[in-house]
């Protein structure tokens, strides 16, 4: 047992202690927001409660939570430049796989849409959406198939920037009558959640593929690992 | 009282204990993906099914295969070296 | 309504070109400034402008009431802090532009970067909500982190990977602080937390979190051993606004809850631990700023040692008069304003000096004060101030704690305030000697292009200038103040 | 906003603009340099004689704007502020023409020219503070400007100089900063009124205030360099002759002992200071740095370290006067703020003539400089003499003060620091003279300067004459308007009459 | 408080419990990729906290739920930040955990 080990063991008790003090002596709340929330649900432009408050009452804290996945990206990608990778030779090259995707991908894109459209009266939404796709992403990688438009940087970024783009620009727009900044005009409302949602879909699924895809493929001996010149965009 | 909450509680704390200490780092990220599936579940009797696919997509799904494939890429060999023993502490 | 537009723009415009500048290519990444730069000054001009003609303003995003909305709050200290940043960031903009230029192309990366940096500090800046100040701080965290790897030297991925877990770790106490209010008041809303919020035990571990969650963000000694890495090895524009900015995002949200919840919740003793957490980093950062050999890495520590100033304004608040507790407030803020500005000065100077010299070991700069003058004035105008000598920020900084510490009888801050002073002239001195000695007669200086010695200057020149004209700035950062004051 | 306040703020401005000017010129312009300098110093001089004009008349210069709530910025011209601009302007314009000449083909001229306007410009916001605040402002300001004159050398000897110097000035700010708050804290903006402002307060707060004095005089004497503060002084001589001679003789020292008269006269008030019992140790500390200076100052035989401390001791005269409760001793120590800045300056240009013309340092090297150097050595006779006090010269009119003064204010003992001292000026001066005049030359001097016209070059000896004229002037003329004697009985009248 | 304890709060108290085992394995461990394993348990545990205490006694609140989606989202950006800078130095220096690190 290392210092450390007796220091890690000590503060964890000490936290846990002090959270169930706080847990056992929390007093009720007399503010009822979920209360609020149902009142409000009839201006929100969509069915399902929890998309209201991701995509309308709170939705100035999604967007940030966008930025955040961009930002992932946006160090990978600056230390990919930083780094460069050797050439990449991915996959498990299986026939059969090959032979699954085929069927398994359309299968996936359906779920996908779904998942979207259902977010706005049953569970499901932009984020679940966009995992899905990204996991057909992932599929492809694993099984080898060469997408050309997922190598095409510039189409790659628009993808990115697409769901952020738009969800800024429609917060924008619709302050013309003088309202503020993200308030949709109830009559509208859907539409534009739908119309946010679809894009944010799209981002979210190609920056998580991103993620996967942008980490370096393979363990160089850093002696070796000396900078190429890779083709720019 | 609530019987199938405390054995889904309880049964995380010890797949995230396990997680945690487990000695080979694949069985951990095993542990760790098994740990998110059932957080899956604990979301849905917390009667959040929003989260619950959220965190099977992307909680365990994601992240564990991130977290798989780096383990891939710290298990290819590193050159002419010898790859670094998983530390225990 | 006033700010309608210039609000949001502050972190849309900002999210808006952090988009753009990744589709468009590399070289034309940094030419982006020329569009954000003017139209972010003007946005911070009108919302000062709103503030100083209609007062203190609440907006409400989507036009939602908190707590089922978020709101934003425009007061004086949103619009102080959003002020400073534009001027530091943009300067920092205007020196990255050049000094980029001799990087790898991988540094354009420092673009989009800065742009999600800068909306994730004037998104915490104006945040009311304490949820969404956790989304806030990732941003603003996460950029700046990526930021500190964008050398991807091995040294600068090794900081920017103890700046993350220290970051991540310091985010999910602050998160798990926020549940327990959430827990117990059902508010998210500051407006809402500052009614309900009671002294009791979920109050005081939530607080307890945040703080240390806060703290650690913040590199409040002794848990600062993330920062110097961090800042002292990142390439220079990049250490300017971690250290100018960046850390204050923490701090400024933990001075702000602790009015919030009030004289009422927040515990004497705790303010006096912070108070006296602050006066060791201010001795044991001006210490180990003393002992560096690396000039960013002396820059990087005496931002230590100067978080420790920040942090007496708790002791000062908590359960003092009415007037110790103003002066405090003014105290603190200015010496936040002073240090943001001296210190993206000292670095951006720093690294001018580094690049005339060709290394960054102080004691390479034997004889620079000949070919470098103006860089080494711009240090030490920066320096003047973070000594705390006048005239400069950072001394009308001190006067004001010096009155406060006096006024409300803790007299023991004196002590802090008066060798602090002197470590950090020591450490600045340091330096000064080096470049005063006469050495081997050998030009080895290589001319950097003026714009960096200028953005340094302009910097370091409004470190001093703020601290003669302080009474306006003051005043506007008074207005909407939670303590209670006119 | 009126004239008269603005003209305060161009004093200011003409040394300030000078400096940043000069920071930026190239350091191969020494045209346009020594241009700039010498417009800077005839303008500043000019904008004083007019300030000088209007005080003399009972015009109120002012200038103030609002810093922080509570505390104001103010510029104010008054009999004892603008003695001292007087004397600083004047010897800024002669100490530039030594120094140009002092410094030709030097190397790092525009950093050494920037630096000492901006000192000048700190002495002279120094004199011209209206407050505590505004004081401590500048009197920190020209901690900051005089390092990189101190450490200009480069060797390690002046940085090792410079460190010490930054270590006591610095501490010694901080107490005064100490002091200086605690009084903001207990009255608000310390104005400087004639008569002083604290004589109100409750008598509860009177060892406060007292605690407060020692903190202010502990930090102003650091300047002041009054036992056992003095030490940075003679280390700082390893300082180029021109620093020595209007830093360390004048602007700095000066400052400490201008300041510790602002705080007896115009923040305790001197009745208030004698009530509270302080005048008493001040003179016991400024006796005892009188006759400490002196008597370390005839172990030295370092030039420039022998009138160091002379320094250290005759600047205790100031001290001593302001000490002394009652008109004529304050006359005397104050009318000696300017006699000892002239005669000093003086005997520092002619240690530089030796040290430049004959690479003279030691006064054992000294013997025949007479006979080489005619002007410059009976500009140091002079200057020598006034420092003795011999009559007439300026030295024994501040010393007559002195003396009435003492005997007025019953302190009787102080007769005789003031003969113990005059002796010990005699020991240490007359045999200095007695080797310049008296003794044969005994070696080569290694002739540092190509000769000119003159002895040494004219930028060198026409400042040292003119220095020496004015100190003897001082004592010759002491009874014409405008003399040294005539302007401090005015600030007096002021002072007590109040 | 109520005796009997409702479901909510069991996974509070889980939530509690997987924090302080998180929190433990981060400071514990060396290994970068375990520490981010219990950072993510942590995160968890945090989320547990917020929703089981929220909805204790009150019944469903959606918007402890929007808030734990956006949590998931950026701890998995945060988790593959990490990871993206941890391989780049485990390539440059050969190592899984940081230097210095007592």
């Amino acid at each position: 047992m290392s210092l450390r080990t007796v220091f890690a063991g000590l503060l964890c008790l000490g936290v846990i202690i002090a959270l169930g003090w706080a847990v056992l002596e929390r007093p009720m709340p007399e503010e009822n927001l979920p209360e609020r929330v149902a009142e409000a649900m009839p201006e929100s432009g969509v069915e399902h409660p929890i998309t209201a408050v991701l995509l309308n009452f709170r939705s100035y804290d999604t967007l940030l939570e966008i930025a955040v996945l961009l930002l992932a990206v946006v160090v990978a990608l600056a230390l990919r430049e930083a780094q460069p990778d050797r050439p990449e030779q991915m996959g498990l090259d299986n026939p059969l796989l090959r032979a699954v995707m085929a069927w398994l991908l359309p299968l996936i894109l359906v779920v996908a849409g779904f998942l979207l459209w259902a977010g706005s009266y049953q569970p499901g939404g932009a984020f679940q959406a966009g995992a899905v796709l990204a996991a057909a992403g992932v599929l492809l990688r694993l099984a080898g198939v060469t997408t050309a438009w997922l190598d095409n940087a510039t189409l790659m970024r628009a993808g990115l920037a697409l769901g952020l783009l738009t969800f800024l620009g429609i917060g924008l727009l619709v302050m013309l009558p003088g309202v503020p900044f993200l308030t949709y005009p109830a009559e509208h409302a859907g539409a534009l959640i739908l119309l946010i949602e679809l894009t944010l879909t799209l981002s979210i699924g190609l920056t998580l593929i991103s993620l996967f895809r942008l980490t370096p493929p393979y363990a160089d001996d850093p002696d070796d690992a000396r900078r190429q010149e890779t083709p720019k965009p | 009282m609530p019987w199938l909450d405390l054995l889904l509680g309880f049964t995380l704390c010890v797949t995230a204990g396990l997680a945690l200490i487990a000695r080979d780092m694949f069985r951990a990220v095993i542990m760790f993906i098994v740990f998110g599936l059932l957080m899956a579940v604990a979301w849905v009797r917390l009667q959040a099914p929003d989260i619950a696919l959220a965190e099977a997509a992307i909680g365990a799904g994601l992240t564990g295969v991130l977290l798989l494939d780096t383990l891939g890429y710290l298990r290819r060999p590193f050159g002419s070296r010898v790859d670094n023993p998983d530390d225990q502490t | 309504m006033i700010g309608l537009w210039s609000v949001p723009l502050l972190f849309a415009l900002p999210l808006a070109l952090g988009i753009l500048s990744l589709l468009v290519a590399p070289a034309w990444r940094a030419r982006l400034i020329f569009i954000g730069l003017p139209l972010l000054v003007a946005a911070s001009l009108d919302v000062l402008a709103g503030l100083a003609t209609a007062g203190p303003q609440v907006y409400r995003l989507g036009d939602w009431i908190a707590p089922l909305g978020i709101n934003l709050v425009v007061d004086g200290l949103a619009v102080g802090m959003i002020l400073m940043t534009t001027l530091v960031a943009s300067l920092s903009a205007l020196y990255a532009r050049v000094y980029l230029r001799d990087h790898p192309p991988a540094s354009s990366f420092f673009w989009p970067l800065l742009w999600f940096l800068w909306a994730g500090m004037n998104g915490i800046w104006l945040a009311e909500d304490i949820f969404n100040l956790y989304v806030g701080l990732e941003v603003m965290g996460l950029a700046a982190v990526g930021m500190v790897a964008l050398r991807a030297t091995p040294q600068a991925l090794a900081a920017a990977m103890r700046y993350l877990l220290a970051a991540l770790l310091g985010s999910l106490a602050y998160l798990l602080g926020v549940a327990l209010l959430y827990g117990a008041y059902g508010t998210l809303s500051m407006a809402g937390l500052q009614e309900a919020a009671t002294n009791n035990a979920t109050t005081q571990v939530a607080l307890a979190l945040i703080i240390l969650g806060l703290l650690l963000k913040t590199a409040l000694f002794p848990l600062h051993a993330w920062l110097p890495p961090a800042h002292g090895g990142a390439l220079t524009p990049v250490s300017a606004l971690l250290s100018a900015l960046v850390i204050k995002g923490s701090f400024y949200i933990l001075m702000r809850l602790w009015l919030v919840l009030g004289p009422e919740v927040t515990p004497e003793l705790t303010a006096q631990l912070l108070g006296v957490l602050g006066a060791g980093a201010v001795f044991f950062g001006g210490w180990m700023a003393w002992r560096q050999h690396h000039l960013k890495q002396l820059v990087a520590y005496s931002t230590v040692a100067q978080i420790g100033y920040l942090f007496l304004f708790f002791p000062l608040v908590t359960n003092t008069s009415p007037e110790a507790a103003r002066l405090a407030w003014d105290g603190t803020l200015m010496m936040l304003v002073a240090h943001a500005l001296a210190k993206a000065a000292l670095f951006l100077s720093a690294g001018n000096l580094i690049l005339a010299v060709g290394s960054p070991q102080i004691s390479h700069l034997v004889g620079i004060s000949r070919f470098r003058p103006m860089s080494l004035f711009s240090f030490g105008l920066a320096g003047v101030s973070l000594m705390g000598l006048p005239p400069s920020g950072g001394f009308t900084a001190k006067w004001l704690l010096l009155h406060s510490a006096i006024l409300s009888g803790q007299w023991w801050w004196l002590i802090v305030l008066f060798l602090g002073g002197l470590l950090s002239a020591a450490y600045i001195f340091k330096v000064f000697r080096m470049s005063f000695r006469e050495g081997p007669q050998i030009d080895r200086s290589v001319t950097p292009p003026l714009t960096l010695d200028v953005v340094a200057l302009v910097l370091a020149a409004s470190a001093i200038v703020i601290g003669l004209f302080a009474h306006l700035p003051l005043h506007w950062l008074r207005m909407g103040s939670m303590l209670g004051m006119g | 906003m009126d004239w008269n306040g603005l003209i305060l703020l161009g004093v200011l401005a003409t040394s300030l603009v000078a400096s940043g000017v000069i920071f930026l010129l190239a350091e191969s312009r020494l045209v346009m340099r020594t241009v700039v300098n010498l417009a800077a110093a005839v303008l500043k001089l000019l904008l004083v004689g007019w300030i000088i004009w209007g005080v003399y008349q009972a015009v109120e210069y002012e200038f103030r704007f609002t810093i922080i709530e509570g505390v104001d910025f103010i510029l104010r011209a008054d009999a004892l502020g603008i003695m001292f601009v007087g004397l600083s302007s004047l010897l800024w314009l002669f100490t530039t023409i030594y120094a140009i000449g002092y410094l030709e083909k030097a190397p790092n001229r525009s950093r050494f020219f920037g630096f000492f306007s901006l000192c000048v410009a700190s002495t002279v916001g120094i004199a011209l503070a209206g407050n505590l605040f505004t004081f401590l402002l500048f009197y920190e300001l020209l901690t900051l400007s005089t390092y990189p004159l101190v450490v200009h050398r480069g060797t390690r000897e002046s940085l090792r100089a410079g460190q010490v110097y930054l270590y006591f000035t610095l501490g010694g700010g901080a107490l005064l900063l100490f002091g200086v708050v605690a009084l903001h804290v207990l009255i608000g903006d310390t104005e400087f009124v004639p008569g002083g402002s604290l004589a109100v307060l409750d008598p509860s707060l009177h060892p406060m205030l007292i605690i407060i004095f020692l903190m202010m005089v502990i930090g102003l004497g650091v300047k002041a360099a009054l036992f056992p503060l003095h030490a940075w002084l003679p280390m700082a001589m390893v300082a180029p002759a021109p620093v020595s001679a209007l830093l360390h003789a004048v602007a700095v020292v000066k400052a400490g002992a201008f300041g510790i008269a602002r705080v007896v006269y115009d923040v305790y008030g001197i009745e208030f200071s004698q009530s509270l019992g302080l005048l008493g140790p001040l003179a016991v500390a400024a006796s005892i740095t009188i006759i400490y200076g002196s008597l370390r100052a005839l172990a030295q035989d370092d030039l420039k370290k022998r009138l160091a401390f002379s320094t250290v001791s005759q600047v205790s005269y100031i001290v001593l006067g302001i000490s002394l409760f009652g008109p004529v001793g304050a006359v005397g120590g104050l009318m000696h703020l300017l006699h000892q800045g002239l005669m000093k300056i003086t005997l520092f240009f002619c240690a530089g003539n030796y040290a430049e013309t004959l690479g003279v340092h030691k006064i054992s090297e000294l013997d025949g400089a007479g006979e080489r150097m005619p002007a410059t050595s009976v500009a140091f006779t002079l200057g020598a003499f006034g420092m003795i006090g011999i009559p007439p010269m300026a030295g024994f009119i501040s010393k007559w003060y002195l003396g009435i003064g003492a005997l007025e204010a019953q302190m009787n003992w102080v007769l005789g620091v003031l003969i113990i001292s005059s002796l010990l000026n005699a020991a240490y001066f007359l045999p200095i003279l007695y080797r310049i005049w008296f003794r044969k030359r005994d070696r080569l001097w290694c002739e540092g300067k190509v000769l000119g016209r003159f002895e040494t070059q004219g930028s060198l000896l026409i400042p040292t004459l003119a220095t020496a004229a004015f100190a003897l002037a001082a004592g010759v003329l002491a009874g014409m308007p405008f003399s040294p004697l005539y302007w401090a009985d005015l600030i007096v009248s002021r002072e007590y009459l109040q | 408080m109520s005796g009997a304890i409702s479901g909510y709060m069991v996974f509070a108290w889980s939530g509690v419990l997987l924090f302080g085992l998180g929190l433990f394995g981060f400071i514990a461990h060396r290994h970068l990729l375990r520490r981010l394993l219990a950072f993510n348990i942590m995160g968890s545990g945090a989320f547990l906290v917020l929703v089981g205490l929220a909805q204790d006694g009150r019944g469903v609140d959606p918007v402890p739920h929007a808030m734990v989606i956006t949590g998931i989202v950026v701890a998995v950006a945060s988790t593959a930040l990490a990871l993206v800078v941890f391989r780049r130095w485990y390539r440059a220096s050969g190592r899984t955990d940081l230097p210095e690190d007592t």
